[in-house]
């Protein structure tokens, strides 16, 4: 009997879950044991997911990894699964600590929130004023990472001013909304700063749109394969992003251990993850996969082919 | 009637105008000529739906379905784009009216062959609708970066100084124009919307005006779709999701009688440009996004309760003629 | 007076009471729930399980306390698109009560009271200022859920107390959760309410024609107000609920639960045209709901490939009877 | 109700030439119910025919395959000879068919030219709608028919019933339509209304048409028909010239039996006030309105369509909000603020407009009688199916109801059915006051005696009565004292002796003795 693996992401259709779902059946053929189902609601909610997790609870699946749309909400019902003996873990979006055994960031929190600055910083030496457009603003990881990037922001990027935060709500036409509105608002804006792989491409289609390439640089995290059109014109000098296949394969390979191998997941804990190396679990039980990976014309050619 | 409508609309021009220059105040730019055009061409795209909607609330029916339909005839395009990007964009124009079309059929047919109350029918394709471009595209987006650059830069052309987005939403507004004043069809609409019964009697065919009605809101739909995804450069299963109730929220402002045989294009247009400028309005003049939805909320019961006096019948007045004579 | 015959006598009825119910809407939806049934017991090994069917009733308990009540004022001919909305704000005040330190009955209280509110205001618009309820609706879904993200923005209430969790994550005896027996003693009550009450058969005239039963001395607007605030009502139960099962407060909470809720009433066979319907016949639309979306779930199919099966569910099971009357009607002429 | 025949003045033309219409063999059925059965009739050029029976007896049913909004289970149709099929209203207007329908079926909102002209407004070159055209036109035939008084431009809802009227009969002219029918057009019109169609009947007459004439009062008939045909239970028993029948003979036909309506006799027991009325007022409709009702009295008000009369009612059962007056019933001043008050306290109002405010369509019969008297039915809130039957018959069998089933749905019920089942919901509140508006509106002559004796034994428990009617012989046959109204104000009031029908027209018109 083979161990069944749910990866549960946030949303169906989206192209960086679906890299992700890549990497998952990669783990899997290498761990040779193991089923994976990939899974999730096509609307972006929390009370969604929880009825897809309801039923893998039903089908007793060995072990859930699920990328969560609301931190909080899906803890009873994973609580319940946890119950019922099924491994838990979160990774891309986490869960509350009470929720999972233990969170796979895709990277450090720290980091990226440096990272989506550094970003625009790089290409503004004289800095000036930059502004972030969001997922929604419930986003458990997008929320983290703007805060991040908030607190270095005095020390690390004193030129860098933040002028204002929106929220696309990962809808395109919410998201171009709000992007035009920055540019009304904010005619000195200097960069756009968009965390999401929904908001970055309507922000960038907007400075395009506006005739704005040049004076305003977009970035933000970003798959190379859905926005290499904006590097290559000129709009974005550079995106960052982790490689969302890495992800699936480590999801999958962690949650496989705790569930086969019985590993415990406990503060200071190393576990292993395959090819892509090993993680060290912090005092939340959460463990950081690897560094953001940058874009640019120099590479973005190669990497859009991949994810 | 007609003079009573225009008195309407009057009024929501002035408040459009009123709004404009509130939101001046805090930011003079706005009432700019270029930025009001670009308001105008952002807003294009809901004035579109709303007048398909239009059509289909002066009949007493309802089409919720429209969103879906722009989010699937959107897919398919987009994937064709993808595909083969020799296709000509009015070629492919023409293949969304027809999607459109086929979906809004759809829904007429079951209102006209079967009687099921338009609600319900389009409820029901509302969800299906959207699942088929799911089914469709196997839960893929389409991006940017596989769209050919004539499919998102057509309607971003310039025009004598006016991108073919806002061109074509002038064009529709004079078909609709012409459709609703001058065309025996527009005034069966009416008629249909003012008393059923008596239409039947008067030997309209009730049914399959419904089903043309439903037609027109599809074709809408359809062509929406390409613009929508030319717009956002991207097809997904999200588009333009919950987006019915935005087109039937332009319609009320615009006084479209939810009741039918009420309303009228310049209303439709109005009320979508209303829509529009508060949400063009607001990130710029520095109110919190969360606020934004509270405050259309707040516009649509506005409007209701206004609109609701203007229609409010006014008795017979029988002692009126009392004082004529004496 | 002389020349007036003898009156004709009128019997109280024609056909049996028996076999009209065999034909009518409810008998065609327990084809249904007992084919989906068999199916999902067939197609998913996992289906039969007390578990499992103890966590399908998750999927409708909740979307069907409204749909009791939403089934009325439909049948009066209005409708209630802000219930969703409802929810949200109802849960964000709860969010808030909890930030004070509230305790469960407080919470409970607020939810229901926050929710009776939001229903009375939808009421008051539709009946003092005689506005269509469908517009209404959109204008205060809108205007609900907007206070809930001006309160909330992007942050979240949690850290609700541990009884609370109860109402939406309890069992009151092994797989018999809270929820369920919740859902259970509303049908009954909605059932006698509607069907067996003076009340119930006048929700049914004012569908038929407000005026004719405004005429006949029936306070139109006095039952319409309080249908609103019964639709509010169970709005706040139902956000008690999910509060709970959540355990926490967004203000995206139950988005796009209002065209459910519809849809579970309509495929009741509750005329969206109002006058006529029957709580039974909602009863088994929630659990066809249920049956459907948990069985797919149970074969993974994505959630909006499941809502095509509803989108056609509604459409043939209404369709059905009108097809089949016709085809039947035109084999005799 | 006594009847002057008064014959054709066209007899000259009869017997006529081939028939421009033709029915033959026609059935209809709805579920349950056979409407018709192997009827025929004909209509001929130049001249009117009558079509007479009971409620139910099939007429507009048949007006209804004519117009093609019906198609029949058998039967042919035939225009001039030629055997056609009307499968729509469409067609219908093809072959030169056009009907004023018992129902209104005018669009309110929208202009006279465009209600005269829709479905065929004269078109551009471009096949859009000429406007100009459509309004020269509307002048133009509104003129032929001697109404250019009305504005082609007016908004129907802004036009007086009879207005609407000429309106619908314009375009039936418009149409060129050589074969006119309506069905209970006088129903709601007053005298001089009447006349007014009358003199339109003759002019279509005069252009050849063939037209077909449905209605409950003989009067009418025999002033303006030719010929007559006569249904019963949806078959044909019976047809001919009208100056060769007597009413009597024809009433025999329709009902199978002799009918003498004569209203019934009472002795006057008029007793103290019971309610009284003064200085009500509403800001448009009408003013000052004062007059007192007496126990077992039978107060008739008339007037022209359109004085106001059932505004007054109506704001005296709680349904219109007055500026100003004051309700005195039994000494105790009330004021109702809704019908549910105004039945509490005793006064209960059978509204004119059946369709509109009487039943509810949906619901069974039964259900629609103890709607108003649920409270009485029903225990603690809980309804009592027995009571509610028992109720609903011992009403709607003394008023001779014609229906299968109580459990019937009233909308499938004739117009005249309809409102028995109307008149019975109201009486089974048992009220004090019972104010009746138009209660014998498309009531056939059957159950007219019906309903007059049913109003003379409710005055004679006891029951005070307030009749509002537009017929004259109804009013001086009925009525104890009369209320005249004009124009939103008390004209006079009468006592009903030696009352004659001239005084009470003049009032009503406003035309000096
Ligand atoms: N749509 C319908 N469904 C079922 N039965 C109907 C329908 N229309 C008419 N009927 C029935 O057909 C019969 C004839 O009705 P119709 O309306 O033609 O009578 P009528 O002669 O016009 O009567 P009235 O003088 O009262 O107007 C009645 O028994 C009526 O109940
Ligand atoms: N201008 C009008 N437009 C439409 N309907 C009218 C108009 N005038 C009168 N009517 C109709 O004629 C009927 C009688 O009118 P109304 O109730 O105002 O007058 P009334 O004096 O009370 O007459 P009645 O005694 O006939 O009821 C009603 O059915 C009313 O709807
Ligand atoms: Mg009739
Ligand atoms: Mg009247």
């Amino acid at each position: 009997e083979n161990v069944k693996i749910a990866l549960v992401v946030k949303s169906l259709g989206n192209g960086f879950f679906d890299a992700a779902n890549k990497g998952a059946q990669e783990a899997a053929k290498e761990l040779g044991d193991v089923d994976i189902i990939y899974t999730g609601p096509t609307k972006a909610t929390a009370e969604a997911q929880i009825e897809v997790v309801n039923s893998l609870i039903a089908q007793k699946v060995n072990a859930i990894a699920i990328s969560a749309n609301d931190a909080d909400a899906l803890v009873p019902v994973l609580k319940k699964a946890m119950e019922r003996g099924i491994t838990v873990i979160s990774w891309d979006s986490g869960v509350a600590k009470e929720g999972r055994q233990l969170h796979l960031n895709p990277s450090d929190t720290g980091l990226i929130g440096e990272t989506i600055i550094k970003l625009a910083a790089d290409y503004l030496p004289e800095g000036g004023d930059v502004a972030i457009l969001s997922a929604s603003s419930t986003a458990t990881n997008q929320n983290s990472w703007i805060e991040a990037a908030k607190k270095v922001l005095p020390e690390k990027f004193p030129k860098i001013k933040l002028v204002a935060t929106v929220y696309g709500d990962d809808d395109s036409a919410k998201s171009t909304d709000e992007a035009k509105g920055l540019l009304k608002s904010y005619p000195n804006l200097k960069a756009i700063i968009a965390p999401t792989t929904v908001g970055v491409v309507a922000a960038a289609q907007v400075v395009t749109d506006e005739n704005l390439i040049g004076k305003v640089n977009v970035t933000g995290l970003a798959l190379p394969s859905e926005f290499k059109k904006f590097i290559d014109n000129g709009a974005s000098q550079a995106v960052a992003l982790w490689n969302p296949i890495d992800l699936g394969y480590s999801a999958v390979y962690l949650a496989h251990d705790l569930a086969v191998k019985k590993e415990e997941a406990k503060p200071g804990a190393t576990l292993s993850i395959g090819r892509v190396g090993k993680v060290t679990l912090d005092d939340t039980n959460s463990a950081a996969m690897a560094p953001p990976f940058q874009f640019d014309k120099s590479n973005i050619e190669k990497f859009s082919k991949i994810y | 009637m007609k003079a009573f409508l225009k008195y309407r609309e009057i009024w929501l021009l002035a408040a459009i105008v009123a709004l404009i220059g509130l939101i001046s105040t805090r930011f003079p730019a706005f009432a700019d000529p270029g930025n009001l055009r670009q308001v105008f061409n952002d807003t294009s795209i809901l004035m579109i739906l709303a007048l398909g909607q239009m059509v289909v609330i002066l009949t007493r029916s309802i089409d919720l379905s429209m969103a879906s339909n722009l989010c699937f005839t959107g897919m398919v395009v987009a994937m064709l784009n993808a595909a083969h990007p020799a296709i000509p964009i009015p070629l492919l124009i023409v293949i969304a009216l027809a999607v459109g079309l086929v979906l809004g059929a759809i829904n007429g047919l079951l209102v006209w062959r079967l009687n099921i109350p338009s609600i319900v029918v389009t409820l029901g394709t509302l969800t299906i609708y959207r699942g088929a471009t799911f089914v469709l595209s196997g839960g893929a987006w389409v991006n940017a970066d596989r769209m050919s650059p004539d499919f998102i830069g057509f309607q971003r052309a310039a025009f004598l100084g006016i991108p073919v987005l806002s061109w074509i939403a002038i064009l529709v507004i004079a078909l609709f124009f012409v459709l609703m004043t001058r065309t025996a069809l527009g005034r069966s609409i009416y008629a249909i919307g003012v008393n059923p019964t008596a239409s039947v009697y008067t030997g309209i065919d009730v049914g399959r005006t419904k089903f043309i009605v439903f037609c027109i809101s599809g074709m809408i739909g359809g062509l929406c779709g390409y613009l929508w995804i030319s717009r956002y450069v991207i097809a997904s299963v999200e588009v333009a999701n919950g987006y019915e109730l935005n087109i039937i929220a332009a319609c009320v402002i615009g006084g479209i009688s939810i009741a039918g045989g009420i309303g009228s294009v310049g209303g439709a247009v109005l009320g979508a440009l209303f829509l529009g400028i508060i949400s063009n309005a607001l990130p710029v003049i520095n109110i919190s996004p969360f606020w934004q939805m509270a405050i259309s909320g707040s516009a649509i019961i506005l409007a209701v309760v206004l609109n609701a006096r203007g229609e409010r019948q006014q008795g017979r007045i029988i002692l009126k003629k009392v004082e004529a004579v004496t | 007076m002389t020349d007036v015959p003898a009156p004709r006598h009128i019997p109280d009825r024609l056909d049996k009471p028996l076999s009209s119910a065999i034909f009518s809407w409810e008998a065609l939806l327990v084809v249904v729930a007992i084919a989906i049934f068999a199916v999902n017991s067939f197609a998913s090994p996992y289906f039969l399980d007390p578990y499992s069917l103890s966590d399908l009733t998750f999927n409708f308990t909740e979307k069907g306390l409204i749909a009791f009540a939403m089934a009325l004022l439909i049948i009066s001919g209005e409708i209630d698109l802000s219930v969703a909305a409802i929810i949200a704000l109802a849960s964000t005040m709860m969010g808030m009560a909890v930030q004070a330190g509230a305790g469960t009955p407080v919470l409970v209280l607020i939810g229901i009271v926050v929710g009776l509110g939001c229903g009375a205001f939808n009421g008051l618009l539709v009946t003092r200022l005689g506005l269509p309820s469908i517009v209404v609706t959109i204008g205060t879904m809108s205007l609900f859920r907007g206070i809930a993200f001006i309160t909330l923005g992007d942050q979240a209430y949690k850290g609700y107390p541990e009884s609370f969790a109860f109402f939406g994550q309890g069992y009151v005896w092994w797989v018999v959760s809270f929820e369920l027996v919740l859902f259970l003693i509303a049908a009954v009550i909605y059932w006698f309410l509607l069907h067996r009450t003076s009340f119930g058969r006048r929700v049914f005239a004012i569908g038929n024609n407000p005026v004719a039963a405004q005429f006949s001395g029936v306070r139109v607007g006095r039952i319409k107000f309080i249908l609103f605030c019964l639709t509010g009502l169970m709005s706040g139960i139902a956000s008690v609920l999910i509060t709970s099962r959540l355990g926490s407060t967004r203000p995206s909470i139950a988005q796009g639960y209002e065209l459910e809720v519809i849809t579970m009433v309509v495929l009741g066979g509750v005329s969206i045209l109002g006058g006529a319907g029957s709580i039974v016949g909602v009863v088994l639309a929630a659990l066809i709901m249920g049956l459907v979306t948990f069985g797919l779930g149970l074969l993974n199919v994505p959630g909006i490939v499941m809502s095509i099966f509803i989108g056609l569910l509604l459409i043939t099971v209404i369709a059905l009877p009108i097809v089949w009357r016709r085809l039947r009607g035109g084999r005799l002429a | 109700m006594d009847t002057t025949a008064r014959h054709s003045e066209t007899d000259e033309r009869l017997p006529a030439s081939a028939p421009r219409l033709a029915l033959s063999g026609i059935s209809k059925s709805f579920p349950g119910v056979r409407a018709l059965h192997n009827v025929s009739l004909s209509l001929y050029p130049g001249q009117v025919t009558a079509l007479i029976g009971e409620n139910g007896a099939g007429k507009s049913t048949l007006v209804k395959i004519m117009t093609g909004i019906y198609q029949p289970d058998a039967g042919t149709i035939s225009i001039d000879g030629q055997a056609v099929a009307l499968p729509s209203a469409h067609a219908a207007f093809g072959h030169g068919v056009t009907a004023i329908h018992q129902e209104t079926v005018l669009f309110d909102d929208l202009s006279v030219a465009e209600n005269i002209f829709l479905g065929h407004a004269p078109r551009t070159r471009f096949g859009t709608i000429d406007w100009r055209t459509m309004r020269k036109n509307a002048h133009e035939v509104l003129d032929t028919m001697h109404a250019g008084h009305i504005d082609a431009d007016a908004r129907l809802r802004d036009l007086g019933i009879a207005n609407k009227h000429l309106v619908a009969v314009a375009r039936a002219m418009s149409i060129d339509s050589q074969i006119v029918i309506m069905d209970e057009p006088t129903a709601a019109l007053s005298m001089k209304e009447i006349e007014e169609l009358f003199l339109l009947i003759e002019f279509l007459k005069e252009q050849g048409k063939a037209i077909l004439f449905i209605s409950h009062k003989f009067d009418e008939i025999y002033r303006i028909a030719d010929r007559y045909t006569v249904f019963r239970d949806g078959e044909m028993v019976g047809e001919g010239l009208i100056r060769d029948a007597g009413q009597s003979q024809i009433v025999r036909m329709m009902v199978g039996r002799s009918v003498d309506h004569i209203f019934p006799q009472r002795k006057a027991e008029i007793g103290a006030p019971v309610l009284s009325v003064s200085g009500l007022s509403h800001p448009t409709e009408f003013r000052d309105i004062g007059f007192e009702l007496h126990k077992g009295e039978i107060l008739g008000f008339y007037g022209l369509v359109g004085a106001g009369r059932s505004e007054v009612m109506q704001a005296i059962s709680g349904i219109t909000r007055i500026s100003a007056g004051t309700i005195t019933l039994d000494g105790k001043a009330i004021a109702p603020k809704s019908a549910a008050d105004s039945i509490e306290a005793g006064i209960v109002y059978v509204p004119e407009e059946r369709g509109k405010q009487g039943v509810v369509i949906g619901l069974p019969i039964f259900q629609n009688v103890s709607l108003p008297s649920l409270a009485r039915t029903s225990k603690s809130g809980m309804l009592r199916l027995a009571e509610e039957f028992s109720l609903a018959r011992s009403y709607t069998e003394r008023l001779d109801l014609r229906a299968s089933s109580l459990s019937q749905d009233v909308g499938t019920l004739s117009g005249g059915n309809q409102q028995k089942v109307v008149i019975a919901k109201w009486l089974a509140t048992a009220p004090k006051v019972i104010i009746l508006d138009e209660p014998t509106k498309g009531i056939d002559i059957g159950s007219k005696a019906a309903v007059h004796g049913f109003m003379a034994e409710l005055v004679a428990q006891g029951l005070s009565v307030i009749m509002v009617s537009s017929e004259l012989p109804e009013i001086l046959g009925m009525s104890d004292r009369v209320v005249v109204m004009r124009e939103g104000l008390v004209a006079a009031v009468y006592d009903n002796k030696g009352l004659d029908a001239e005084t009470l027209v003049r009032t009503a018109a406003g035309i000096a003795a």
